[in-house]
């Protein structure tokens, strides 16, 4: 067995991290926080820039045939940096599956505009009726020569107020079971017929409500086969799930370790020493490794070829889960100082404790619910009975 | 024994709960954030007479005992009620055993004038923080050394209110400077330490009492959502795992209400060492905590949305445990209680 | 609202105390702890003879009419005192069942000999392939004239070794759903046929394996209806889910104080000096006083004539997870020194804490799983749709 | 990265696990109760030169490496073998770093003539307390004031094995007395420090290994339980509490299998102020614990039958977390490591 990483990844992460280190900038990270909006044109586009929005596909495609190791040292880095990268995340998905399951014109057209930085896209699959239950999705495209009209309404397309396409799951066929009457399109946001309402959240993240009223689509913005969306949708669902989390989970203990260590109580000892906050503070940092080795061990499958469907399922339940006690924990280590909100005079950790307390939470909805892992590892890593 | 309230607990029940259906909305508590204030609800409780029902009637008051003050604690915590609801009484009951010096304070209350609040932690370096109610109160009661003092603002100068997890009227204040002059010494040296450590007690088991009307409130949020909400074609509440989960929610939150129940029969009883006022506080705040977590999660992506009422009650549980302390440190404040103090 | 018991009730109690520390002597529990059989003769029968098999009863049964309160008391001071009264529950239960479900003949037969602390008895329900479904019962009860011939093997026939009389669960009816083809008979132990086989369990309790080869039972000994059998079980099952094991939790929680404030460390302090030791005694007390607080709230309301079936099962399910989280937490505060069992010197606690974490692992099972208890909560308590 | 086992680990996992399959069987595990010694178990270890597998070959070892170790340390665990494995090769490297006077006993383990087992608390009073396999070695090294020592019994005299919840050899011995009169010393002051601080860390992560290894185990026998019971119609593992569950115990599960394998490879690069060993005994002791009790209550009354082999791992989970200590200070040890020792 062999824990260290190969050279070469070694090296490309001292790169990212040298990048990041100069771009992702305090002002950078606090206007992410102000506007709820995880996503910097600036940073986006010099992201790009570099390659990285395709590091990870073959040079023969544009990317830079960078291994699955070098891919999750990638994103380990980005989150660490606490740069606002659900963009670069979601840029990468669409990209990725329309190279694997686009037409030659939509990776001639679509997928350079992404890569380079100067299209944004969001994902339209949850619907009022259809969250963990995808496939009932309601939104109908019919088809009506050379286009199609789609009529409906996603929930949670995070980023449509910056994104040029939407990745847009739709009901083509009301005669077959749920699952084979799909078919993606991915539509550009200007379309006439599209609305975008604004959604905050308790994680203080801005997602949105995209409104489809008889939006024409021409078929060319059509991904993969009539009714074989959801074919699409695995595909880039493969993608999603990982210990992504891992970076805040560090970044959220530091903070915490950082302020007990200043911190001192009534009788003027540091908070730090108190023996109930060690415990804490120890159990998070056990709770950060095992996340970061499940990851690890879901891009090392796939860099020996195997594909970590169970595995990286697994990384995202134990991660965000984690996530969820090590900030109740954190927070009230804190005590009544951890109440204080980012920006606030005398806040603990300046308010981040707070805020990661909020977001965290979601942590466990996005990319498959934490019920939805614990059935896919129990079904497909266990064997057991269907659950009734 | 009798588990019941009292016909008299009932009707209080009824009319707080009727008037704080409508006053305080979950539309008017997001419009009251994020300071966490609404003066209507406050005059509207002080109009039923609320802030100082737990003073005798020679004061002013109408001589409730906490039992029934833990009923409208109850409904404040069931509506979100923007208001320093527990902290009034508290500090009303306070001031009424030092009627002398406390009389005009308390006849502040008595009139509904304005809130006036306790100060659960002595001030550092002549700094209180995080004050509950502190934002929004005229006088804030505090431990000041050996004095219980009560000290009042004449500006809202070296008053700040700080963005909070609760939106919660929270506020650091400044003592001994110009603004906070006003100070009367309502006790000194042991009377004054037992004055503070009896209403600490009284905060803890209203509190509790709160904490358990906001976490069944929730729960029932949280129950109805997973009956309506349909996903793979049946109601989510029909998935055993949301099933277990709401099942050992309801036995912990029969069981805080009780505990927070018997918390203030103890003290109305005049049990005065007892330990169960710690214990509501860390088990509700458990509860109450475990409670909105769960029926927020249950909601999907739903229960992150602000526009849902459930982050609401979220966010008040957590911020309600933590404005004493770490909740650990709670619990060895119970151990102190329970197996006296740590030696040497 | 008032916590404070009735005089009577705290009269009651007294004496109740009074006696039990009288003849709950050393001897009597250590015996009980040798042998796992937690019934004691001399104790059951002095217990019998105050009458408080059947205290419960109206006196016009040979009771003495107390009240649900006066009964929770008598409950909790047995438990409190360590007493080994398994025996005397389940005679209990019989008893009352067959009170209020019996013949005459077993009225003024059976019911005597068991209240007067002359006839023990055990229950007949668990089966191998009948565990939680109970009403998979397989043992066989065939009609022949005025008899019936009964086959099949019962599992956790706890005491059978000391009874008198099984209760026994049979199946009488292949034609009808489960639950309707059932009956049941109180059959004495005696009967030719009847073989029991010891069962050691983990926490050093004794247990059996009862076998019924070609027993044959007069119809004077069925309880209830031919096929009625479900019913009979039911209004028996009311009497076992409550708060019981408190006293046990007490029990634990003392030991643990007591050696936790006697012990030193290395440095000298006291054990129970350490932060985290108290925060887990605390929490523990906590959890006792909430477990006894859901069991006098069931008695209340059975008291005022309600019939407490999922505040029960509440009790029932807080006080046994309540009793394991705590064992397993105290256990641990114990160190090394909580792993020597009673007997051995150094013993943390004479061992009874390593007895506890042991034994306490059976009582989410017993009467009802915690797994059935949480059903029942969600569908009688929530109104949630029937479980998939 | 390489996640495999070597071609070599693969073949010592092989013929260790065969070996024990027959020979540490749950019957002769039963049998081997209340002591847990299996002389034939400790005998075929020996034959397979485990004692001493991790010292270098010119002290009569097979030069193995910890992570070598750690593939016998899973494989004792999973057959739960009554012998003390994980002690004797600790202490094995432990007398390899003094080879001048403590060849002698790691001549007894090269030969595999009988355990040689380590302390891992200093004697208090004069007495060492609950050493693992103190009840059947031959020898034990511990850390006496400032000197590292090995002691040897000529009798069983002042040696107690007190029956526990594990069934495990732990014995009590009396330092200094006649029956432990062979004392050598290998090291004094900050030598003898380092060198059992190194041992321990290696107790650590072998034992972590060792119950990952008794853990997936377990685990094994939890799924294959309720795949193969039927209540209700169904097999329980179509219960979705029951598939919940087992799905965050076997994500536990892996978690902890490379915890307590970066823990190894760690010490094997020589990270000797590595904090992996003390998360890995932390995590795999925990994860050890909720699986076999999780497995054990998923057998409903069965898992409480002493026939049941699922009781045999419960107990033994439970113990090996214990026999350092609490685990909370176990946590805090973690803590000085990460965060520096407390102040003052």
């Amino acid at each position: 067995m062999d824990f260290s990483l190969p050279a070469e990844v070694e090296d490309f992460r001292a790169e990212v991290r040298t990048f990041l280190a100069e771009h992702v900038t305090a002002e950078v990270i606090e206007r992410a926080h102000a506007t709820g909006t995880f996503h910097d044109w600036g940073l986006h586009r010099k992201i790009a820039a570099k390659g990285w929005l395709a590091a990870g596909w073959p040079e023969e495609y544009g990317g830079q045939g960078r291994s699955p190791l070098e891919m999750n040292a990638l994103s380990e880095e980005m989150y660490l940096s606490g740069a606002p990268v659900d963009g670069v995340g979601v840029a990468g998905l669409v990209a990725h599956t329309l190279l694997l399951a686009g037409t030659d014109w939509q990776k001639r057209t679509i997928v350079p505009r992404i890569l380079s930085g100067d299209a944004m896209c969001c994902l339209g699959y949850s619907e009022p009726d259809a969250g963990s239950d995808v496939a009932a999705c309601a939104t109908r495209a019919v088809r009506d020569g050379d286009e199609w009209v789609v009529d409906g309404q996603k929930m949670f397309t995070t980023l449509a107020h910056e994104a040029h396409y939407v990745f847009l799951l739709t009901r083509t066929n009301l005669d077959v079971p749920k699952h084979k009457g799909l078919t993606m399109f991915v539509v550009p946001m200007d379309t006439a017929g599209i609305e975008v309402t604004p959604v905050h959240t308790v994680g203080g993240e801005r997602t949105n409500i995209t409104f489809y009223t008889d939006v024409r689509v021409e078929d060319r913005y059509r991904v993969g086969e009539v009714d074989g969306g959801w074919a699409v949708m695995m595909t880039a669902l493969v993608f999603e799930r990982n210990s992504a989390w891992y970076g805040e989970c560090v970044r959220l203990l530091d903070h915490a370790v950082a302020w007990a260590g200043e911190g001192r109580d009534d009788r003027g000892r540091r908070i730090i020493d108190d023996p109930s906050v060690r415990e804490r503070l120890a159990r998070a940092s056990i709770g950060n490794e095992v996340s970061n080795l499940l990851g690890w061990k879901a891009a090392w499958m796939a860099s020996e070829g195997t594909l970590p469907g169970v595995e990286g399922t697994m990384a995202k339940l134990f991660t965000t889960e984690h996530y969820q006690r090590a900030a109740d924990d954190l927070i009230d280590l804190c005590g009544p100082e951890g109440l204080r909100r980012h920006g606030e005079d005398g806040a603990a950790a300046d308010g981040w404790i707070e805020a990661a307390y909020r977001h965290c939470q979601v942590t466990t909805i996005y990319g498959g619910t934490s019920e939805i892992c614990r059935g896919i590892i129990a079904e497909r890593g266990l064997g057991l009975p269907r659950a009734r | 024994m009798d588990l019941r309230r009292t016909e008299v607990q009932e009707a209080v029940r009824d009319g707080v709960g009727r008037f704080l259906a409508k006053a305080s909305s979950p539309e008017r508590v997001r419009a009251a954030e994020p300071l966490g204030w609404d003066r209507a609800v406050w005059d509207g409780l002080a109009a039923m007479a609320v802030p100082a029902m737990g003073v005798s009637s020679e004061l002013g008051g109408q001589g409730a005992v906490l039992a029934d003050l833990a009923v409208v604690a109850g409904e404040a915590g069931a509506h979100l009620a923007p208001a320093p609801v527990v902290e009034a009484m508290v500090a009303a009951r306070l001031l009424a055993g030092h009627p002398d010096v406390g009389g005009e304070w308390l006849g502040h209350l008595v009139d509904g004038t304005g809130p006036v609040t306790i100060a659960l932690r002595p001030p550092r370096e002549g700094r209180l923080t995080l004050v509950p109610g502190g934002a929004v109160a005229d006088a804030v009661v505090a431990l000041d050394g050996d004095e219980l003092v009560i000290v009042a603002a004449a500006t809202d100068a070296d008053r700040v209110a700080p963005a909070n997890l609760a939106s919660a009227p929270l506020a650091d204040i400044d003592l001994g400077q110009g603004a906070w002059d006003r100070r009367i010494v309502l006790a000194v040296g042991g009377r004054a330490n037992r004055a503070m450590a009896a209403a600490l007690d009284e905060w803890r088991s209203l509190t509790a009492a709160w904490l358990v009307g906001l976490a069944r409130a929730a729960f029932g949020i949280g129950v109805r959502y997973v009956k309506d909400r349909h996903q793979f074609g049946v109601p989510i509440g029909s998935f055993q795992a949301v099933q277990h989960r709401l099942a050992d929610l309801a036995t912990t939150l029969d069981g805080a209400e009780l505990l927070a129940d018997k918390a203030v029969w103890a003290l109305d009883q005049g049990d005065e060492a007892s330990s169960l006022p710690a214990m509501a506080l860390s088990f509700c705040g458990e509860t109450a905590q475990h409670v909105t977590s769960a029926a927020l999660h249950l909601h999907g992506g739903y229960g992150f949305m602000e526009e849902y009422d459930i982050q609401l009650y979220f966010r008040r549980a957590k911020a309600a445990r933590l404005v004493l302390g770490d909740p650990r440190r709670e619990l060895r404040h119970l151990a102190d209680r329970l197996f006296g103090p740590v030696e040497g």
